[in-house]
């Protein structure tokens, strides 16, 4: 059932009258000069309160969601996420308070946010860590923009390439460019791992640093990575951890341990935040005693003496890289991971990385069994693996993009499709830690009875799915036909 | 162990299926001297639910409401509880960016919508699905000016130094790394605008964009006309940086000058997102439909199905930083979905006549505002340009002085521009429409207080 | 697809533990005798958060629902329930307030009741208000109640009969006999009002009180009202108003100017306070001056002198009926009718009974212009109107039920079936002020779709419905089979 | 006009349909002097969500948290938040009586597997969908019993007077309307139990049911077994009374004697439902597979559609006022829908041993509290008897003027026994879960100062 555009519900007049204030007078509006009036309403809809909240509520059934279905999509973690988050972060005191109220009228909300910190160093083994980027993309950018402040304070401005395996994630290339750097891909091995001799040779004094995520976007762990990092650091570059994948070690394995210099944590994967339909999210980075000065801020500091928290910002650590937003990043998602890191505690954390594998693992081995290709079957999972339907797509013309689609009909969200890049008809599939046996082996029985239809009714597949509020879209003719906004 | 479902049933069976012995042989991939550098004993032991949900509202109580006159680009509004009601609804609250489209249907229509909204309200063609914050907006639309100016070979562009001094920053903090510079133009002292005979000397250089700002820092408006068509005519492309709730009000950036502004970026969150401590807010960002290939961020289009029913799809992703990597038109994936949704609900319930019922409120109370404490001795307005929600005022003392009694008396009295102006004595305050009477009164009978 | 129970997702030992305390020792239960301790755990189910979340999210989709669905069941008046209703009762402050806290800890919680009394006296006409009953039917008892109690006073003792138009809702004579009274119908007549001379006939000196809805359940205004008051009030006995159907008059005419002498109101329906699937309702009482002492307790009073709100309870009105509940009745229902009677407000009431009566008459004219038969033709509809499908059932065997059915798969909710039960085949409509008219010219379209269907291809109806999570459901089975616990 | 979506043409049109001018034409059947009795000035003029918001809060505040020891049948637990965001859902917020059965198959199974849960917590063969609360839902059970006990002919029953006053004088306002007479039990004054000794005068008599409260009003655990076998061996029903979070240590009703009780009922609000001024809750009702069909109230039934496939439906509806009008078991019709979905999320949340984990906490904390405040002098238990979750405390000074002095201190104390059985220096203390140590030490630290 096709639902109508809100648009389509308006009608001249009509409107949720409980929720604006009475028309002001005209005059009240005379220190506004004409020529600066909008001579038009804005073509927002006029609509009942009824009217939105029927149309939202009825357009929020369209989707798939955690609370609704099994969602292993591949390096997003979609694990769930604790509505008592959600609660704590909604209170009116959190909610109310102004992003510049004094500290003097912000010691509570200091205190998350200075535990935080703390918690996060802890896990990742970092130095030091700042909450304020607002998504792991800024995060990867305030990383980069650290290691480019540290060469720069050195002079050492001979350094234009960041180095990134072919495997990496799309925002780790760009950006390296938008930090003003060029990139130089390094080549994966069929086992997974990086081509170690291909990176010594990439390695130079052009090379200010490597942008990589352990576990790989391969789904195992790299593991030259203490060789990599002797390398890089050799050349006189420094380590990027790309933290997509952070959930798969939490606990057992700590990036600064590893050897890196800077990272970033995605808070709506492995802290649990919601994914909101696409955000936000929050990024915050950890660094080494090296990258210390140019962290972002503000930061959450605390006065030993008086108990008292305050900021620290530029004026107090003027070799920061800066402010990246307006104010101090996305708070709400901050209070909502420092729930979940109060309700999981020390004992929680290393479960995170434990469970998340052996569900991985799991599923791997069982989907093997019932008959599909893992893309390194030498090697472990980590919190995610890849299949590969290579010999599926040359021997029964079905892709992967089929599988995934089709799997939409057995009421299970598909895994991510065709990435990484270097594995042909690939599915990235990650069970996170809080699936029930139950819920994979549901997924496990939808996997196998595709894999039954592509073999005796691969109609079925190809032209799935059948039983969501549209078939499969036209792509080009979005993009051809550009249609962005609607209109009468 | 909370959130994770497994009896020890389930675990040997897993293990069992894995023909693993322990959950510790599936990380014998990983050096074992890297292994347990730490016990993590930094953090806490957990604690239910139940435990740290007191510890967190005592905490939130510490921070509890004080009565508030800050603004400074995050605004006190009402919010409908039909927005959030529905927003955390766990199918938009749980779901991620909607790769699945057939799967994505309720969250792609919502974008689509949002897309639609925020053109109609800025005059703009065509818009994204929304940016971090209003902030970092600016960067992204620097940097995409620089792409979409084809005529300028430039790298630089000119800034207001009366934009907000936190959008300032944060952008530059962002596309130095690019090596493009901010110029900056500065305002007049006496009417807190920036006047157009201030930009004479930039005629003939070559900058890729002008930002301008309405209503700027100050709350000032400024001469939007006379500012667009001077870039215009000098080659630059039009940033327009703009309060959303004003628009209802004001001239749309689509209809500044002849030619309308060429780029609109804003902070997204006085359309329904609580204050928050500031964030998860949303950018919202709009331009002219012949440089939408340049605008970064996530983009939905309608089309139809193999049946040819409507339905909605990302769409554009050449542009994203997934397809195209290095070449991208910017680094951001996740943007601020969540809060995007809230603001399309908030805009539909509010609707046109309710958003200019708010804005006019805003302006009123602060007109208000302005008169009765520019009526204590010694207050007064330091600048003479019309503005909307927010307006300067002089002090007869310091004005952090000030502002740290007021806050002794749970009153927020203002921002201080000493720091980011040098103006020691002056402070920028707000009033919307969540202001009754009574709050202006009580604040002024407590600035009177102060100041005696 | 059907839904599992949320026992068969239970598995020993697996648990939402973020959710319970650590478990206590044995030695601290000592103090329980053994004897009186449990052999075997409860049959709770062991399930995980995230099954729980997603068991009822999944469930909650298997609802039609105001916020999806038209929904113009008559006599039930679902209109909008509003949101920021439901955020000022679930406020901390009230959700925390014992019910037995002090006076001194209640002034804001009795000031919203008091407030309220007095809105519900002043739209109702009546000269006190107690908002005790915890729902339509708990009213009605404290209604008649109230009439036992006043003939008891005046030991008025022969009075034994409570008089019912054969049209009334069922819980009319239910009360009447949970209060001990016998049950005398009173016959209506082919223009839906009372036959006023059997009522005549039917009164007498057994007569303690008639109960009568007005509006009628025949969805049309009593005309003959004041002459049933006469009546009897003639005979002695008082008048009970039954406010199910208040809606359609609010603002209009009121039922204390009729000449009632108790009514009771429903907050679920005229006060838009949620149905929740059943309830909770509200379901207040006033009353005339002479039935003030026999009032349901406790109530919300105001010491003028000190401005202190206090609780008018058996102690200083001893000859109320007393407490109906433990405590005092819905509190959360009444403080989100006083959000919704504070947005309203003067204005705001008298538009209720304006417009839900404009939405009836349009949708029956409309109705009755695509073919459909009105069951009073003659008379104005009130806020809800019947139609009688007596033709159709003859001529094309598609009955009542069936269009009911079949509106389903139109995605608009059913009305009201076979009630009143003197008409043969009826639907009873409301479609209240809160739906827009597009809303109700979908439902129009639809009505018009089934006609034509059941002239047509009649089993398309007789069938349906076809799109729901179940086909139609074999009652005589669940009833003779009785299964009402699930076990493994 | 405020949830009324009527534009100015769309009335006109309507009023074109109908062939009126007016909508006071639709009116023209009510008598014209009866019409405009009242402009309904006590009625304050409509104000917008946001003030009528700001207003309730202001007086949710004034009522706001105090620490409070209070119970009598209503008690402070914590409650997931996951419990109250689901059942808020529109869809669950929203719906009526599941009268469509295929348009309400959410509604229908979260009933039946409520009715599951309720009848395994009290280890009774079936349950109903709810009643209003626990008091109410004793009078249904009166009734009920005196219909089921065809061995009877008495319209008395038997009630403890340790039994709650509040469901004593609630049950008897319901039921003495049809002349059902309510004889008291006294209580052994030192024990604070219903002794089978108090018993022995009836016996012989013709009573049709015994009621037992498991814990009493004092929190003094009955001996139900020997209650239970003296109800049966003389000819009585046995109708308990029970507090559903101590059923996750406590014998169920159902394994009471040597037949088990044969009618329960309760107050459901310990189950994931907030104190909120005392409603609304949900009593909760269940009985012996016998007597099911004289139970009241809504009960859901599995079946099969037309395709054989598993679905819900409300069944035994020939019990029920709509069916049998003046025949029917009640005239209960709207229950307490909402309140009991909520219970059923947090039956499921907190699980077998979460509830017993609940249970104990509740259990230990007020055995320590006792402790506590018995360490002062002059205050001593009241009783011998076991206690599960409250007991009763003397104090040395009247109870009334030493809580009201705690109040003052923003403590709730307990409830004085004053009033209801004239122990004027009795008090009824309750703690639960959500107690910390610190709570308990800030009770007594102010008691001690009372009475000093």
């Amino acid at each position: 059932n096709e639902t109508k555009l809100i648009f389509q519900h308006s009608r001249p007049g009509r409107s949720a009258n409980a929720q604006a204030p009475k028309p002001v007078s005209e005059d009240q509006l005379s220190a506004i000069p004409a020529s600066l009036r909008r001579k038009q309403k804005p073509g927002l809809p006029e609509v009942s309160e009824l009217d939105v909240v029927r149309h939202y509520t009825n357009l929020s059934s369209k989707n798939f969601a955690i609370d609704k279905q099994f969602y292993p999509l591949g390096s997003c973690t979609m694990k769930y996420n604790p509505r008592g988050a959600n609660r704590a972060a909604m209170l009116p005191g959190f909610l109310a308070r102004h992003p510049l109220a004094p500290a003097s009228h912000s010691q509570g909300y200091l205190a998350c946010l200075y535990d935080l910190q703390n918690f996060l160093k802890e896990v990742t083994g970092m130095k030091g860590v700042s909450l304020a980027p607002m998504a792991g993309a800024q995060g990867e950018f305030a990383g980069v923009a650290m290691i480019r402040a540290y060469h720069d304070a050195r002079n050492d401005d001979g350094r234009t390439e960041i180095l990134i395996p072919e495997a990496a994630h799309g925002t780790n290339p760009a950006t390296a460019v938008m930090c003003g750097y060029k990139v130089r891909e390094v080549p994966v091995g069929k086992d997974g791992d990086v081509d170690l001799e291909a990176l010594k040779q990439a390695c130079g004094p052009q090379t200010a640093g490597l942008m990589m995520t352990n576990p790989s976007t391969c789904g195992v762990f790299e593991r030259q990575i203490e060789a990599i990092a002797k390398t890089v650091h050799d050349a006189g570059g420094l380590l990027y951890y790309d933290g997509a994948n952070l959930n798969a070690i939490l606990g057992k394995v700590r990036p600064g341990d590893m050897g890196f210099d800077v990272i970033h944590m995605n808070l709506h994967k492995t802290f649990a935040t919601p994914h909101g339909g696409g955000g936000p999210g929050a990024g915050p980075v950890g660094v080494s005693q090296r990258l210390l000065p140019y962290l972002p801020t503000p930061m959450a500091g605390l006065d030993e003496e008086s108990g008292e928290y305050n900021w620290i910002d530029t004026d107090t650590l003027p070799t920061s890289i800066g402010h990246l937003s307006a104010f101090m990043g996305n708070a709400g998602v901050l209070l909502r991971a420092y729930f979940y890191a109060m309700v999981l505690g020390r004992e929680g954390m290393i479960r995170v990385g434990e469970y998340s594998t052996l569900a991985a693992n799991y599923l791997l081995k069982r989907l093997q069994q019932v008959g599909y290709t893992a893309a390194y079957p030498e090697r472990r999972a980590s919190h995610e693996f890849i299949l590969t339907l290579a010999k599926e797509a040359k021997e029964l013309n079905v892709t992967a993009m089929d599988v995934a689609k089709r799997l939409l009909d057995y009421n299970q969200h598909a895994p991510t499709t065709y990435f990484p890049l270097l594995v042909p008809e690939c599915l990235l599939i990650e069970p996170t830690e809080t699936e029930s046996k139950e819920a994979m082996d549901d997924f496990i029985a939808a996997m196998e009875a595709i894999l039954h239809e592509a073999k005796t009714d691969p109609d079925m597949v190809k032209e799935a799915p059948f039983t969501q509020p549209v078939r499969r879209l036209d792509d080009v003719k979005a993009a051809r036909e550009l249609d962005l906004t609607w209109s009468e | 162990m909370p959130y994770i479902p497994h009896t020890p049933d389930d675990v040997s069976a897993m293990l069992d299926a894995i023909g693993a012995e322990r959950i510790e042989d599936l990380f014998d991939e990983i050096p074992a001297h890297l292994k347990a550098g730490s016990s993590l004993d930094a953090l806490p032991e957990g604690r239910g639910e139940m435990e740290v949900t007191r510890l967190m509202a005592e905490r939130a109580e510490q921070d509890r409401y004080a009565l508030s006159f800050l603004g400074g680009g995050a605004y006190q509004h009402h919010i409908p509880a039909a927005v959030w009601e529905i927003a955390t609804r766990g199918e938009f609250y749980t779901a991620y960016t909607p790769y699945q489209a057939e799967a994505s249907q309720g969250t792609l229509q919502v974008i689509y919508e949002y897309q639609t909204l925020i053109a109609r309200l800025t005059g703009m063609d065509v818009a994204n699905a929304s940016v971090y914050d209003g902030a970092s907006g600016l960067a992204e639309a620097v940097l995409m000016a620089l792409r979409a100016n084809r005529k300028s070979k430039s790298n630089r562009v000119l800034v207001p130094e009366a934009l907000n001094p936190r959008y300032r920053s944060a952008c530059d903090a962002i596309v130095r790394n690019q090596d493009v510079a901010l110029d900056t133009v500065p305002f007049c002292g006496q009417a807190g605008q920036t006047l157009t005979d201030s930009l004479s000397k930039y005629e003939g250089e070559d900058y890729a964009a002008l930002v301008i700002s309405q209503p700027n820092y100050f709350g000032s408006l400024e001469d939007v006309d006379a500012l667009t068509n001077w870039a215009h005519a000098n080659g630059m492309l039009v940033i327009a940086v703009v309060n959303p709730t004003s628009l209802a009000l004001l001239t749309p950036p689509g209809e500044w000058g002849s030619e309308g502004a060429d780029i609109v970026v804003g902070e997204g969150q006085p359309l329904g997102i609580p204050l928050s401590s500031g964030g998860p807010y949303f950018g919202f960002m709009a331009c002219k439909q012949k440089h939408v290939r340049q605008m970064p961020g996530r983009i939905i289009g309608r089309t139809v199905d193999l049946e040819g029913k409507q339905g909605f799809t990302l769409t554009l992703q050449a542009r994203e930083q997934h397809i195209r990597r290095s070449k991208a038109t910017s680094n951001i994936c996740t943007n601020q979905g969540l809060a995007m949704t809230a603001a399309t609900i908030y805009m539909s319930l509010i609707g046109p006549d309710g958003l200019a019922s708010v804005a006019g409120h805003c302006h009123a109370n602060t007109q208000k505002l302005a008169d009765k404490l520019t009526a204590l001795d010694g207050v007064e307005r330091a600048f003479t340009a019309p503005t909307f929600h927010e307006v300067v005022l002089f002090l007869p003392q310091d004005a952090d002085t000030v502002l740290a009694k007021l806050a002794e008396k749970d009153i927020l009295g203002g921002l201080s521009l000493a720091k980011d102006y040098g103006m020691q004595n002056a402070i920028l305050v707000n009033a919307t429409e969540v202001h009754t009477e009574g709050d202006l009164d009580l604040f002024v009978a407590a600035m009177k207080e102060v100041l005696a």
